[in-house]
């Protein structure tokens, strides 16, 4: 199936349009729905506008931005290490994602006093936190794409003489490209929402901290600014990671 | 038949070889013995299903035999290093472009000379305008030539080949055949072939062997007497006396198993007509 | 349908604020004659939501959350009793910390800036003489994180209530530099109201009379016995010693509602309090017939009469 | 590559001595922390005994899954569906799929003054906070698996007359699998985490309000052991999406 | 040559189709015209890559061609219900045992006949004991059975058939080709078949079509005067006179296509020796 060279465009107007239809029905839910819960977008706006030009937005975002990075980083390099290892040493991999599936279901707050007692209140804790959550996708989504390589490729390899690190980058890899991708996705969504959790269970900070006090104080316009300041970091991230995809996934035919 | 110094010579002793999943068992190999010298040609005939490609895969060392030996200049033979092989299913790595699959089985090679190796492989099989295409580009024929080129790039001690020419319309394949002979004179190696086509088999090997169907067994190797490397360059086999005697004696006997052989998948058919 | 009374303690508390859990377990609302159903959820904003939604009658909130919606034209809410004015707070410290002298400098835990917490340890470190731009303030979200943290030695002291602080595993880790009764001396602020939307006056006017008429007996049958008190938590509290109910007992004698706990000056002062701290920094504290409603609390009082041992104030206004 | 017949066991071995080892290091840590933040395995042990005695395990148990299996199931269901219309009308997929990021990106507990508004504060509202977290992994590994479904097998049911349904009952669906039980797992914990955020945030109940008890009143075993319960939860549900794997998984090789 | 009322009549006409991906544009068919009568079997010879996989997919609908028409009787291809066809690659359910692939084309058919009609159509081409294996435990060659069973089992009015047999040994090729006439016979279809075998397509045709390559085009039909409708059942076709003449013409042909067409794969090799 051939592609109209337009199909970038339509897209984009597609996207528009449903973020006007979005935007829409926000406002009518702001007039309709009860006092001081939903803010108008007008009010967002301006508020968003006064939260910028005092600073405090960018200050915020630089502290959760760290945080959310130096999480997310390690989560992606060790997620997709352990992912690898579990998905490749069979016992390995059976014996462990018990386990992993375990530490996933267990909430993040749970840790909070123990990740305190380890690594304080700072950006290390924060941080720590942030890794916890978004390991998980990326273990589970790499160990599974893993499991699912292709044996016939496999076999091709070693036939060839491939070295192990060679059948893993050349063979293993791409075929995982899209697990894995979907995994980061998840991963960045989740570290994301871990960030404002870190921040508000260890020293209140950035994002988070702006969540709390807009929250507590009912000042919902902000409140939505910093809300909308998170959608709009993961759309950013998830939006990346498509542009990798994308480029790694040159080989396909387009559907 | 020359025996040359350091060309992989194998020894199959007694092997077999069964597949079970759940509790279904098909025995593919049953007591397999072959013994092929150094830079010798063999090609393998038999009916489908019969553990061609099982006898090709235990060879390559992919899997284990369940009994028996496998020997390659006296020693198990190690993946990837002792030969290289022609997948009959192709497996090509489809996010790879064509001279990249090839440079693929290229990692020992300076990094350098992989793309100057492939490129020379690749236009021998015809493909050089294809070299950046991806695998989903090419025709069947053309991903069968590409991993043709791959499995000769690698310029392995022993070739293990699937019925590569299969997909190949005959002209190209007779190109093939003789491009193969070719570059065995100027590198000899060990040859393990598989083909359906007596005449193929006929063309290239020194030797040709007959497997029956489940449990596989040799029930007949035969010498040619105008082996590939019996005659001169360039001699036609068919001018040969003996070539329509071979050539009627062993499409009778792969009849017979096709037919007449009751493990076979088409035990007493009677078709009307026939070759 | 019964009225819903929300609390936002997961379990009977360890203070006065009791009252409310311990009335429908100990049968005055149903005396009073109002079916009671106590809807539990974890933080005063969430209260608020949930009466705004609808899901329930009156809630049990702080009042500097009340003056902050209410000012930010978020609702239509009434104050109409206060079972238990104040919390009993204290300011807690690591064993390290020499006396409260030895808090300058050191690093000090609230839940966030500009907090009812912060504001209130801020005036009271400040009576006791500690400059409050010399500390590290460390903000903390969560009670039990702050008593987490200086559990782990990440802080040197917060301010804590005295159920965290019995709470805690190993009370005797921690010190106590500001007890309950000099703080409420220092910070003399009401901080907890029951609020009802004003709707809900309207239409069930009768039932918040009788839950605060159950409230104020119960309070009156606390205060002339703290043993009965001390029975009824134990009842709903197996977890706790019975020893240290009794100690409480003595401790809240004289800090029961006993006349509804609204007294004109106290919420006066709390309003002008709340004026200058940094959360009203940009906000008009509202007045007092915008928040608060009198005539239930005197119709409940002008039926079962005055008592006059404490609480008294408010009536003469 | 063949195997032996005794792999189960193998692994069932492997994963005891595993938790053997964790729990001796919890059991180190428990004596070498600071008191009141770890607690031993036998005192965790015994508060549980303790809760299962007097009934309010089984209670907070029962409420916790209600709310859970309601929101969850919902997840499954929707999330796959989502993810199929998605994958396979490219342009909705393609429109819509920001969206779901940004959704994701968004701290589930922004939204719930909005779901108390309109859903109260019981099952209902909790049932749908779950959803909210469960069905994003569902939604997104399903579309992920959809769209990278192979072509060749596509036109070969378009050859041979399948209907829309059929093509995807039999030929996306059986490709999309793995992708899906890695998105319903994750769904599985990420519904966990969130059922007991929804206890917290709206109507105090189940798991999540004895986890705020005894957080809040320092009692850690107590806390251990709904933690702990939590986790069991999860390794149940993941255990058990395993097993349906396993039997839609009977062609491939064992690898 | 009986033309039949009903069968599909296929009229391809100005065809062509390029195939474009990045800056690349390769031209695989260039101004096709062919007209296939009801129920006749023509069958379609061309070098590797010359376009035959593309022509079958336009034909069954699969893709649209960027110029001119297909018509089959008149209108223009319904996918799944004009033809079936047998892919090169054979594109089998890997998740679905051999039975249950061949019952996948079966959706029309009521369900307790689906698993009677495949059945049946597995032990025609040989694999009646495998109905329950995976394909992944099945060879090469009977993977392409059942492919094979799979497009025959749909009864279609018109296949499509892309090189059915490449994959079988000589005398189950053999066989299927005669299960193949004998089918049509039973229940006429029009067929479209590829083949790399000029005896193949010389056993099997009405007419025979040749294609160059890269843009191919129909450079010759040949009407075989022994061709499969003209021959008594069971005739064998070697016997006619005219059959080595056609077989060297075609073969020649072939040979130019391959080595002498500037746009071949193999433009100017000089092979030593030849067919
Ligand atoms: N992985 C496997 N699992 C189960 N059975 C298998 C497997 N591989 C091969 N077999 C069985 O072993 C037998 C021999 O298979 P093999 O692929 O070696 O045949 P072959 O001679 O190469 O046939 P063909 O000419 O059709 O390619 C067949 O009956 C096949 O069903
Ligand atoms: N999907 C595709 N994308 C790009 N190029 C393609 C695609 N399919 C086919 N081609 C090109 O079109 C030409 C014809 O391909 P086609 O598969 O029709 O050849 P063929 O005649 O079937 O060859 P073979 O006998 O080798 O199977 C080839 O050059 C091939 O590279
Ligand atoms: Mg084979
Ligand atoms: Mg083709």
């Amino acid at each position: 199936m051939r592609v109209g060279p337009s199909e970038g465009l339509v897209v984009v107007v597609a996207r528009l349009a449903f973020l006007l239809v979005l935007v829409a029905l926000w406002s009518l839910a702001a007039q309709t729905g009860p006092r001081g819960i939903i803010p108008s977008p007008t009010a967002t706006w301006e508020a968003g506008l006064r939260m910028w030009d005092d600073q405090r937005l960018q200050r915020a975002l630089g502290d959760s931005l760290l945080v959310f990075s130096a999480g997310f980083g390690a989560a992606a390099v060790i997620g997709i290490a352990t992912g690898f290892l579990m998905g490749s040493i069979r016992m390995l991999g059976r014996t462990l994602d018990i386990f992993v599936y375990a530490l996933a279901a267990t909430p993040r707050v749970a840790f909070i006093p123990l990740v305190i007692l380890l690594l304080g209140l700072g950006v290390e804790a924060k941080a720590f936190i942030v890794f916890l959550g978004a390991v998980m996708p990326v273990i589970l989504n790499t160990y599974a794409g893993v499991r699912q390589s292709d044996p016939d490729l496999l076999e091709m390899a070693r036939a060839a003489g491939a070295s192990r690190f060679r059948t893993y980058a050349h063979v293993v890899l791409p075929g995982v490209v899209p697990f894995l991708v979907v995994g980061l996705r998840l991963g960045a969504t989740i570290g994301l929402i871990n960030t404002v959790v870190a921040e508000l269970y260890t020293a209140v900070r950035g994002l988070g901290g702006l969540l709390a006090l807009y929250g507590n104080t009912f000042r919902m316009a902000e409140y939505f600014v910093v809300v909308l300041m998170l959608a709009l970091i993961g759309v950013t991230v998830t939006e990346g990671l498509r542009l990798v995809e994308q480029r790694l996934s040159r080989w396909r035919e387009t559907v | 038949m020359m025996e040359r110094q350091g060309f992989a010579h194998l020894e199959i002793r007694n092997v077999s070889r069964a597949f079970v999943r759940g509790r279904q068992r098909v025995q593919a190999l049953g007591d397999v013995n072959l013994s092929v010298r150094g830079s010798e040609v063999v090609v393998i005939l038999g009916p489908s299903g019969c553990g061609k490609t099982t006898l090709l895969r235990l060879v390559a060392g992919l899997t284990p035999p369940d009994t028996g030996r496998i020997l390659i200049g006296g020693q198990p033979p190690r993946p990837g290093r002792d030969s290289a092989m022609v997948f009959q299913s192709f497996r090509l790595l489809p996010w790879k472009t064509t001279r990249q699959n090839v440079a693929f089985a290229l990692s020992h090679l300076p990094r350098a000379e992989r793309a100057a190796r492939a490129d020379h492989y690749l236009s021998l099989v015809g493909l050089a305008r294809f070299a950046a295409s991806w695998p989903s580009e090419l025709s069947g024929g053309m991903r069968q030539r590409l991993a043709l080129a791959r499995a000769l790039a690698a310029e392995a001690p022993m070739l293990l080949m699937d019925e590569p020419f299969a997909s190949l319309d005959a002209q190209t394949r007779e190109l093939m055949q003789q491009e193969l002979l070719r570059l065995l004179t100027l590198r000899p190696a060990t040859v393990l072939f598989v083909t359906h086509s007596v005449d193929e088999a006929l063309f290239l090997a020194d030797r040709v062997v007959l497997l029956s169907p489940r449990p596989g067994r040799v029930v007949e190797t035969v010498d040619l007497p105008f082996g590939r490397s019996r005659r001169d360059a360039g001699a036609d086999p068919r001018d040969d006396p003996d070539f329509p005697l071979i050539r009627r004696h062993l499409w009778e006997r792969l009849r017979a198993m096709v037919l007449d052989d009751p493990t076979s998948d088409f035990f007493g058919r009677d078709p009307r007509g026939g070759a | 349908d019964p009225f819903r009374l929300i609390v936002t303690d997961l379990e009977t508390p360890l203070v006065p604020n009791s009252v409310m859990d311990l009335a429908l377990q100990e049968g005055y609302f149903d005396r009073a004659g109002v079916e009671v159903e106590l809807v539990r959820v974890q933080q005063t904003p969430l209260a608020l939501a949930a009466l705004q939604a609808g899901e329930g009658e009156m809630a049990n909130i702080s009042v500097d959350a009340l003056l902050q919606v209410i000012a930010r034209g978020g609702a239509d809410l009434r104050a109409v009793t206060s079972p238990n004015k104040s919390l009993p707070y204290l300011i807690a410290a690591a064993p390290t910390v020499q006396g409260v002298e030895g808090l300058a400098g050191t690093r000090f835990g609230v839940g966030r800036l500009g907090s009812l917490d912060h504001s209130l340890s801020m005036l009271v470190l400040g009576a006791a003489g500690i400059e409050p731009e010399g500390l590290d303030i460390v903000t903390l979200g969560q009670p039990n994180v702050r008593a987490q943290a200086l559990l782990a030695g990440q802080i040197d002291a917060t301010t804590m209530s005295i159920g965290t602080l019995l709470a805690m595993p190993d009370p005797d880790a921690v010190q106590v530099l500001i007890d309950v009764d000099a703080y409420y001396a220092a910070a003399p602020v009401v901080m907890k109201v029951n609020a009802v939307p004003a709707a809900v006056l309207e239409t069930r006017g009768d039932e918040v009379e009788a839950v605060i008429e159950a409230l104020v007996l119960a309070s009156r049958d606390y205060a002339a016995d703290g043993a009965l008190w001390a029975e009824a938590m134990a009842r709903a509290r197996p977890d706790v010693d019975r020893a240290d109910l009794d100690q409480l007992a003595t401790t809240y004698a004289a800090s029961w509602s006993v006349n509804g706990g609204l007294q004109r000056q106290e919420l006066e002062h709390t309003m002008e309090w709340l004026a200058g701290t940094e959360d009203f920094a940009d906000l008009e504290v509202p007045p007092m017939s915008q928040w608060l409603d009198f005539a239930p609390l005197d119709h409940v009082l002008a039926r079962i009469g005055i008592a006059d041992d404490m609480d008294m104030d408010v009536h003469s206004r």
